[in-house]
This record gives C-alpha cells, structure tokens and sequence, in this order.
C-alpha cells in the first residue's frame, strides 16, 4: 500500500457511520434468521437497515468524556448533601412521600428499561439502532443507580426508603410500574421500542422529569433535582431515538403503520396510567410548588404531544386512540389518587396527608371546574371526620384494573360523580377494568394479561390467605413506621427536630 | 406553527449556549424555572457552534452540549456546525 | 384479537377460584358515593348468605359514610355486572348467581350527603 | 432566575460551598453541618441482610438485588417457555447469582470515569502521533501489517459487542450482567479505536481493505465462522466462556502483547503500541473480572465445573484454530510458538480460577 497523505477531516456524519454500522457484515456462516430470531414475528416489515438516521452521533470516547463530566458533578452534589445534612433542607418531609413513591417504583423501572435496551440491542439487526440502544441500556443502569445513590441518604434518616428492593416485587401500586415494564419487556424488539423509546420517553416522561425537578429544586432538594436532571439530559438521546424509531417503522414499508398505530394507542394509555401518580407528586407532594400537572400537561402533554402528532400525521399516525380520555381525566386524577391513598394509608410505604386550607384554595386555583365540586367536599368531610375522632381510614381492599393494575379510582370520563367500572369475560373468566382503555389493551392481548400478577387478590391466596398484619411483614412494611398519616409520624417529628436543633441554639 | 423547545440546566457553562440560541433565533423566547432554563420557538431552533464559540472565547463541540441538556422536542439534526431541531419540515 | 407471539402462547390466569382456598371474590361498589375510592374487592365463601355480605363485610365497610346509616337496604338499587339484580337476601351468594368476580353495584337514589349529583 | 425557593445549581462550586441557605428561605439561618444527628439505620434492609447492618458501598447499593425478582406478569412472547427474567436459559446454576461478584467493583460511575481518563489518555496518543506526523515513520512493511491484522480485528470487536450486550440481556442478576453492559460498550469502544488506527495509517481505504478481507481471505474464515457461530449460541454463560475466556483470552495477549508490545515494537512499531494502548489496558483489567466469575461459578458445583470445562475445552479449541492464521498474519514463522505459549498462559489462568484440563 502506498503512504496516503492524512485524509482531510471527516465529517461528523461519514465518521460515525465508518465508526458504527460499517462495523457490521453481511454475515455467511450463519443465516441472519438465526441470527436475528426476534425480528419477523411482530409484523414490522424492514427493507433497509442503513435508512436508519442516527439522532446524536456519540462515538464511545465522547460517550466517556461527557458522561463522566456528568458523573463528576453528580456525585460532587450528591456527597455534599450527604456530608452536609442536605435533607434538612428541604422544605418539609411532607415532600420525602414522592420521593418514595420514586425509589420504590421508577428506579426498579429504569433497571427494568435497562435490562430490556440491552435486550433489543442485541436483536435488531441495524448496527445504528442496536448501538443507540446499547447506550441507553447502559444510561437507564446509570439512572437506576444514580437514583438509588441519591436517595440512599434519605433512607438512613427517614421511612419508607429501606425495603425498597422487597417493595418493588411485593406492595401493590409498585406492581403497576412493574407490569408496565413487564408488558414492554414481553413484548418483541419493535414494539418494545414504541413503548419505551417512544411512547414513555418522548410523549411522557417529560412530565416525570421536568416540571417534578423542577418542583424538587423549588423545594430544596439538590439530591434529587441533580439526579432528575442528569438522567433527563441522557434523556434527550432517548427521546431522539423513540422518535427516529417511529420514523424509521413508517418509513420502510406502508404495512407497518396499523401496527404501529395499535401500538401507540396501547402504549400512550399504559404509560398515561403509570405517569398519572406523577399528578399527586405534583399537586399534592411537593410543599411547594412550581406549576400544577394540568399546567404541566398543557406545556408537555397538549402543546408538545400535540406538536408530535402533527408531524406524524404526515405518516397518516392519528393520536392515541386515548387522547381524549386523558384530557378529561387530567382535571380529576391527582385528586382521586391522593383521596386514595390518604384512606388505604395503612397499606402505603410513604404518608399521606389531609391538605391544607392553603393547599385547598391553591388547588381550587388551579382545578377552577373541578377541585370545588368534587374533592373539596370529600376532603372537608375527611378533616371534619378526623377533628371527631373518626379518622377516615378505609381498611377494604380495592378492585384492581386486570391492565394497569391501579385501583379502580377513575370516573367516567363525561361523569365525575360515578366511578368507571368496566368488565369483560375471556374463556369463562371476567376480568375488571378501570377505563375503556384498559379494556381496549387486554382485549387485544387477553392471553398477555390473564397472567397479570395483581396484588390485592393474591392478598387472599396462599400463602397470605387475607391476613393483613402477615402482608405488611411479608410486604416489608413496617406498621406504624412507613405508613399512615404524616402529622405525627416519626419522619415529621425527627425532621421538625432536627431542623429545630439546627436553627435554634437550645 | 408546532414549538420547538430546548431546555438547559441553569448555570454559568450554559449562559454563553443560552445567548448564543437568542443571537441566532430572534423568535426564540427564554423563560426561567427554578434550575432551567427553557427556550422555545416556532417551527425550529438552530444552535450553532460558532457563535457560541464567540460568547466562548474557545473551542466548542456542540456534543458539548449534553452535559448541560435537559430536555427538547423536535426532530434533531447535529453536523459539525450546528443543531438544529425542527417540526417544520 | 390474539397475542402475537413466537410460539404457542397460552397461560393460565393468576386468580382463578380455586386458588382461594375454598372462597371467593366479589367487588362492590355504592354508587356516587365517592368517598370510597374505589369498588370494594371482598372475599368470602360462596355459600355466604347475601344478607350476611351486607350485615357482614359491607356493613363495616360502609359505615365511614355520612349516610350509611340512611341506608333503607330493601329500597336499594342493584346492577349484577351490567344488568339490574334484585337479590334474594336469604339465598347464599352462589344462589343469586354471584359468581367468583362478580360486580355488584348499588345506589341510593336520594342519599347523597356528600358527593354533588351530576 | 426568579422564584423565593430559587438557587443557583452549578455542579462544579456545588462540592466546594456550604449548602445550607441556598434555598433562600429568608427565616432559614442554619449551619447544617454543625448538627449531629443519629441516623436511623445504616443501609437499605436488603444490603443489611446480605452485608450486616454497616452502611453499603456504592457498588453494593447499585448492584445487590435490583433485578425483579419475584412476581413476574407476563411470559416473553419472542420465548414463551421462559420467564422474563430467567436464571434456566443458561445450564450454569448458581443458588444465588450475586455471587458473581466484580472484583473491580464496578458501577456506572467508577465504570464512567475510569473509561473517561483512558480515553483521555487515548486521545493524547493519538494526538501526539498525528501531530508529530509518527504514523509516517512506521516502516511501511510493518505499517501494511499491522494494517492486515489490526484494522479486520474491528469487526472481531463488534461482534464481541453483540455477545456482551447478549449476556447482558439475558443473564441472570446485575451482579453478572452489570459488567457485561460495560464491555459491549468497550467492545464498540476499541473497535472505534481500530478504525481510527485504520484511518490513521491507511484512510477510508484501509476500512474497505480489511472489511473485504474479513469477508473473503482465508486468513480470516475461520475467525469469522467462530464469531458467527457465537453470535447463534443463546446460554448466556456459554457466550461469555465463547467471547471473553475462550477468544479474548488468546486474541488480546496475542495481538496486543505478542505481537504489537513483543515483535512489532522491536521492528520500529511504538507507534503502535501507543495507539493500541487502551486495548492493553483493558485486558489487563477485564480478565481479572472474567477470571473471577469463572472461579466462582465452578466453586459452586461439580456440575457447574463440568460444563464450564466442556465449554472452554470446545470453544478454546476452536479459537485457537481460528486465531492460528492471524497469529501467521502478524508473526510469521514464530506464529506457531507464539500461540502455544499463549494457550499454555491461558490453561495456567484457567488452572488458578479451578478449571484444570
């Protein structure tokens, strides 16, 4: 070979591409059905793998180099809460609630999206698509950690955080983020891709991470804004990739759009569901407050998804076939999930409250057609019922919806006053929804779901057999620690202590 | 017309990118939150190194830019010169 | 609509009645009273008498309700699944074709201390 | 930035300044890091259960038992016959997975930044040897073979990728899979690294040469039929033996240490070795890990012993073969004593994590 003259600077594009998919070959010794087992079964028709167009082009060394910046500052912030008692800091321990909700539900989740990217790396056979996910794999390991890390502080000085690896198999409205994952990862590569990189990432999780760091800065909480943050900038990668997926699908062959289109629709309504506890960490969990989920949902749910399906409309992708229902629900859910939670508080790791006049007028503010007509009065019967020394504690166990696996809390869309109830009968069994959406979900899939793991009715199976006291040990709920109400639970008398131990000189 | 937006954390690495966002899109509007910064505009937003090197005074690679990313919208397009993301195409 | 999968893909559900060790579910639900927030999952034999659901379960249940007390249950408005009910209160659970997850509602027109009427 | 609650949130002075006050309560005069309070428990109770009541170190808190575990929904449709997570898709049993514990004690952080600075490192090198112009200095005999040898070995390190993301997508508890993740990601790492040292000595040229040669020579087949056959083998514990015992246990001492560090330095290729230095490194370090969970799991059980023995009896064997035209490609003559030797260190290796043939 002759001495070449060093190659004038490749672009950033041809570089990549020499640096990813040029990495691949067209493979001889075994057949790429072997290779690939995973690929066919779903329906998705893919003529060409190079058409995929990498959203941000990171070579592994600048994955390194930025990555580990992020890192830095992220643990710098982290040990420095620690070291310096940060956690009194926050505005009130009332807020530690969505915390825990966070521990025990979202992180598992990420570990979950972590496994399941690494899963699909490997299955795709476009070298573009598999390392995009291979990172994402290796970012949603980062969040998983860097969560658990941030918090794991807390855990050495509050409830709620120390059984969070039992709770995430065990307690009950873990199981709705779990069967989330669970479904996604059961699913095949594609359809994997729309729920998570699309459907979760690019249509929702916005609201998880913007608008509630945000809330967490505005409430003194470094910890976690820092970590919030940090894992939404990997975040911007993700997005970009669910929507380059969704692009890529449409694109390759016209048959692939009503497949797509039955996957959007399920997965926009799972994740509405599971993003919904996301409302009462807003309204009602953080002591101070930035913006309201319906303010949240204007901005990341109506102004962005509503950007997002215009464009896809030029594909012929018509909104989730649940748009609307979410948008009459977004009024109402924050409420029915915090009145829910406050009565079943004897079965939730985290505490509950009866919100304050303060509290009430702001959500009267900002619920101006809803909060005043349907949820104040239940709460002031709450309250009132509470000053007589009868605390509204609701010890029946709840119907669970057969999909999402949330209580079955939500009212009928044009109705508030009424409680949804929707049923359906597959192969002589019945099984309960909480939407049509839901119902929607399982009737497409019924073999999928009649598997579901629902935690109230295993309640009264082996080896429990509807003992309560036996479920909270089993659980790792430690009565009279975790649960109930937070006036007067040791978190709020140790922070108000600490907190007086730090301002006063006694 | 669909917005595009962009949000950075809200610190001094991101003032010269955030100004540099306002000097290339005159359309552009900056809104503050509590630890971001959130910059949105009508059908696109392009970012380009340049300028940003100028606020800089050195060299910038706008990958660069992920340390400090929070969120964003749009379709990305990254070459070594800009970032441009966009509904309006 | 069928699951699509890779190879036969048939399970057996995770809450059939045998696995409750000789007894059953059943959720119920008082309607417009919204203070509860959701049904009321139940379990109990099926040879329970409909009268004992209500004397039993339900009664204690209910009563964090400003209007339990108002209840004239033998003027009370039943839906089984979908479909208006009337209970024979003497007969067992299984006797009034209340099988394992059944759905029962009921409402109390008039009685609504609490929740606005639509 | 306005807002009562507000503060300033800059990571790099965050570390360096007291945190107290900056969330700008007006009421709020504390000195935080004067009150001394007894925390109410050390670790989160799983860590307790395993490690004692102390607090856990980072590595354990992002590692013990962070898989689901129980209560599983739903079967895979792509394998309705396994559950979603699955210790039976591999033959190895272990009573219990985490302990397939990393030595390096890795998480994403320490995995992040130890990468980071070699990549720094990295980038130097190849700074330093553009700039002072030494990839023209090499010999151009020894440049076009190191260009044969080193620039198809890309596509070797992609398909490792494929095997380590595998292993880590199916494999059981983040104990053994959690460093997996991290060496498909090396694995695409340094065969970006080889490319570069393809454009560096030989231009986009030198990419489609090697990639034509890795399709067609026959120095090549038998590499390529083995990394093709690998990429069918579906037990996870399989392919890690496959990939980082069987093959990287011979490639790398191979062409990193024999041939680049041994005979090519001596014939005026430290230029080499400079641009080839992260892939050095990482050996050095990995096998340590990979060592160690071969030495667990064949501690565990006679059976475990077996199997693992099998595998590394057939697919050694193979890699070996596969290997032997390279080891021509790059040595020569000594080709043949060169991988003896080597696959005399890999059965001591082996021999001192209990596997003895």
């Amino acid at each position: 070979m002759d001495m070449k003259a060093p190659e004038k600077k490749l672009g950033i594009k041809e570089r990549y591409r020499l640096l990813t998919r040029d990495l691949a070959w067209e493979p001889s010794y075994q057949s790429p059905k072997d290779i690939y087992p995973y690929l066919e079964y779903e329906g998705i028709k893919i003529h060409d793998w190079d058409k995929w167009e990498d959203p941000f082009r990171l070579t592994m060394d600048a994955y390194w180099k930025y990555q580990g910046e992020k890192e830095r500052k992220f643990y710098a912030i982290i040990d420095a809460h620690a070291q310096n008692n940060g956690h009194l800091n926050i505005t009130d321990a009332r807020y530690l609630s969505a915390l825990k909700i966070f521990l025990q539900a979202i992180s598992p989740a990420e570990y979950a999206a972590h496994k399941g990217f690494a899963r699909v790396g490997r299955e795709f056979a476009g070298a573009g698509t598999q390392v995009a996910c291979q990172m994402q794999a290796l970012d949603e390991l980062r969040h998983a950690q860097t969560q658990i890390h941030a918090l794991s502080n807390y855990n050495k000085y509050y409830s709620g955080f120390h059984a969070f690896a039992e709770t995430r198999d065990r307690i009950w409205y873990t199981s709705v983020a779990r069967s989330f994952f669970d479904d996604a990862m059961s699913a095949g590569p594609f359809e994997f891709l729309i729920a998570i990189g699309f459907s979760f990432e690019y249509v929702l999780t916005n609201l998880l991470f913007v608008p509630f760091m945000s809330g967490a800065a505005y409430n003194g909480d470094m910890a976690t804004v820092t970590f919030g943050f940090s894992a939404q900038s990997d975040e911007a990668r993700h997005m970009t990739l669910g929507l380059e997926c969704i692009k890529f699908m449409l694109e390759q062959d016209p048959d692939n759009l009503p497949i797509v289109q039955k996957w959007i629709d399920k997965w926009f309504w799972r994740g509405f569901r599971v993003l919904g506890l996301v409302s009462t960490m807003m309204d009602y969990m953080l002591p101070k407050r930035v913006m309201s989920w319906r303010e949240a949902w204007e901005i990341y749910g109506v102004e962005n998804g509503g950007a997002l399906f215009r464009d896809l409309a030029l594909y012929g992708i018509r909104p989730p076939k649940g748009w609307e229902d979410a948008g009459k629900a977004i009024d109402h859910m924050s409420h029915q999930f915090m009145l829910a939670f406050y009565q079943w508080r004897f079965g939730t790791a985290f505490h509950t409250w009866i919100p304050s006049e303060e509290d009430m007028n702001w959500l009267s503010a900002k619920y101006p057609t809803t909060f005043d007509k349907y949820y104040r009065p239940r709460w002031d019967y709450i309250r009132k019922a509470e000053a007589e020394g009868r605390p509204f504690k609701n010890f029946g166990l709840a119907k669970l919806c057969q999909c999402c696996q949330l209580p079955c809390v939500f009212t009928e869309p044009d109705d508030p006053s009424i409680l949804c109830h929707r049923e359906t009968v597959y192969k002589a069994e019945t099984y309960h929804f909480c939407s049509d959406g839901c119902q929607d979900v399982f009737e497409n899939e019924p073999e999928k779901y009649v598997q579901a793991w629902l935690p109230m009715p295993q309640l009264f199976q082996e080896p429990l057999f509807g003992d309560l006291m036996a479920w909270m040990d089993w659980a790792h709920l430690k009565d009279g620690l975790d649960n109930g109400e937070y006036p007067g639970a040791s978190d709020q008398q140790n922070f108000d202590r600490w907190r007086g131990l730090a301002t006063t000189n006694a | 017309m669909s917005q595009v937006f962009i949000a950075l954390q809200a610190n001094e690495e991101t003032r010269p990118i955030v100004e540099a966002i306002q000097t290339d899109n005159p359309a552009a509007r900056v809104s503050r939150e509590p630890a971001m910064i959130r910059i949105e505009a009508p059908g696109h937003l392009v970012i380009r190194r340049e300028t940003i090197e100028e606020n800089l005074g050195r060299d910038f690679d706008l990958q660069e830019i992920h340390i400090n990313l929070i969120t964003l919208s749009g379709h990305v397009d990254e070459d070594d010169e800009t970032l441009t993301l966009r509904w309006d195409r | 609509m069928a699951v699509t999968a890779l190879a036969p893909y048939e399970f057996a559900p995770r809450d059939l009645v045998e696995n409750f060790a000789g007894k059953q579910l059943v959720y119920v639900s008082w309607d417009r009273h919204l203070l509860f927030a959701a049904p009321f999952l139940i379990c109990l034999p099926p040879e329970t008498p409909f009268q004992g659901l209500i004397d039993g379960p339900l009664a204690q249940l209910l009563a964090l309700d400003p209007d339990a007390a108002a209840i004239d249950w033998t003027a009370v408005e039943w839906l089984k699944g979908k479909d208006a009910f009337v209970p024979d209160f003497t007969k067992s659970l299984a006797g009034n074709g209340i099988t394992h997850k059944t759905q029962l509602r009921f409402r109390t027109p008039g009685l609504n201390s609490i929740t606005t009427a639509a | 930035m306005t807002g009562p609650g507000a503060w300033r949130m800059c990571g790099k002075t965050a570390s360096a300044e007291p945190i107290a006050n900056q969330n700008g309560d007006k009421n709020m005069q504390i000195d935080l890091r004067t009150v001394t309070i007894e925390p109410q428990r050390q670790a989160f109770d799983h860590l307790v259960r395993r490690f004692g009541d102390k607090p856990a170190s980072r590595y354990q808190e992002g590692t013990y038992d962070i898989q689901a575990a129980e209560n599983l929904h739903y079967r895979p449709t792509w394998a309705p016959d396994q559950e979603l997570y699955d210790p039976s898709i591999t033959r190895i049993a272990m009573r219990d997975w985490y302990d397939l514990k990393d030595p390096r004690q890795y998480f994403y952080n320490t995995y992040t930044l130890t990468r980071a600075r070699q990549q720094e490192s990295a980038e130097a090198n190849f700074k330093f040897i553009e700039s002072r112009g030494l990839a023209g200095l090499i010999p151009l005999a020894l440049r076009d073979k190191a260009l044969a040898v080193l620039v198809p070995l890309r596509h070797v390190a992609w398909g490792a990728n494929q095997n380590h993301t595998f292993v880590c997508g199916y494999g059981y508890g983040a104990a053994f899979t959690q460093p997996s993740i991290y060496q498909a990601l090396d694995s695409l790492g340094i065969a970006q690294y080889l490319s570069r040292i393809g454009l560096m000595l030989g231009g986009t040229e030198a990419l489609a040469t090697a990639k034509q040669a890795w399709l067609q020579d026959d120095a090549w087949q038998p590499l390529r039929r083995y990394v093709e056959d690998c990429l069918v083998t579906r037990d996870p514990f399989e392919l890690f033996i496959a990939q980082n015992i069987a093959l990287d246990g011979l490639l790398y001492p191979l062409v990193y240490g024999a041939m680049v560090d041994g005979v090519w330095a001596a014939e005026g290729g430290s230029t080499i070795a400079l641009a080839t230095q992260f892939m050095a490194d990482w050996f050095d370090e990995t096998r340590k890990w990979a060592d160690a969970v071969v030495k667990v799991a064949a501690a565990e059980s006679p059976a475990n012993r077996e199997t693992l023995t099998g595998w590394i009896d057939h697919w050694s064997a193979r890699a070996a073969e596969a290997l032997a035209p390279v080891a021509r490609l790059g040595l020569g003559e000594q080709a043949e004593a060169v991988m003896d030797e080597r696959r005399a260190d890999l059965a001591a290796r082996l021999a001192k994590a209990g596997i003895k043939r």
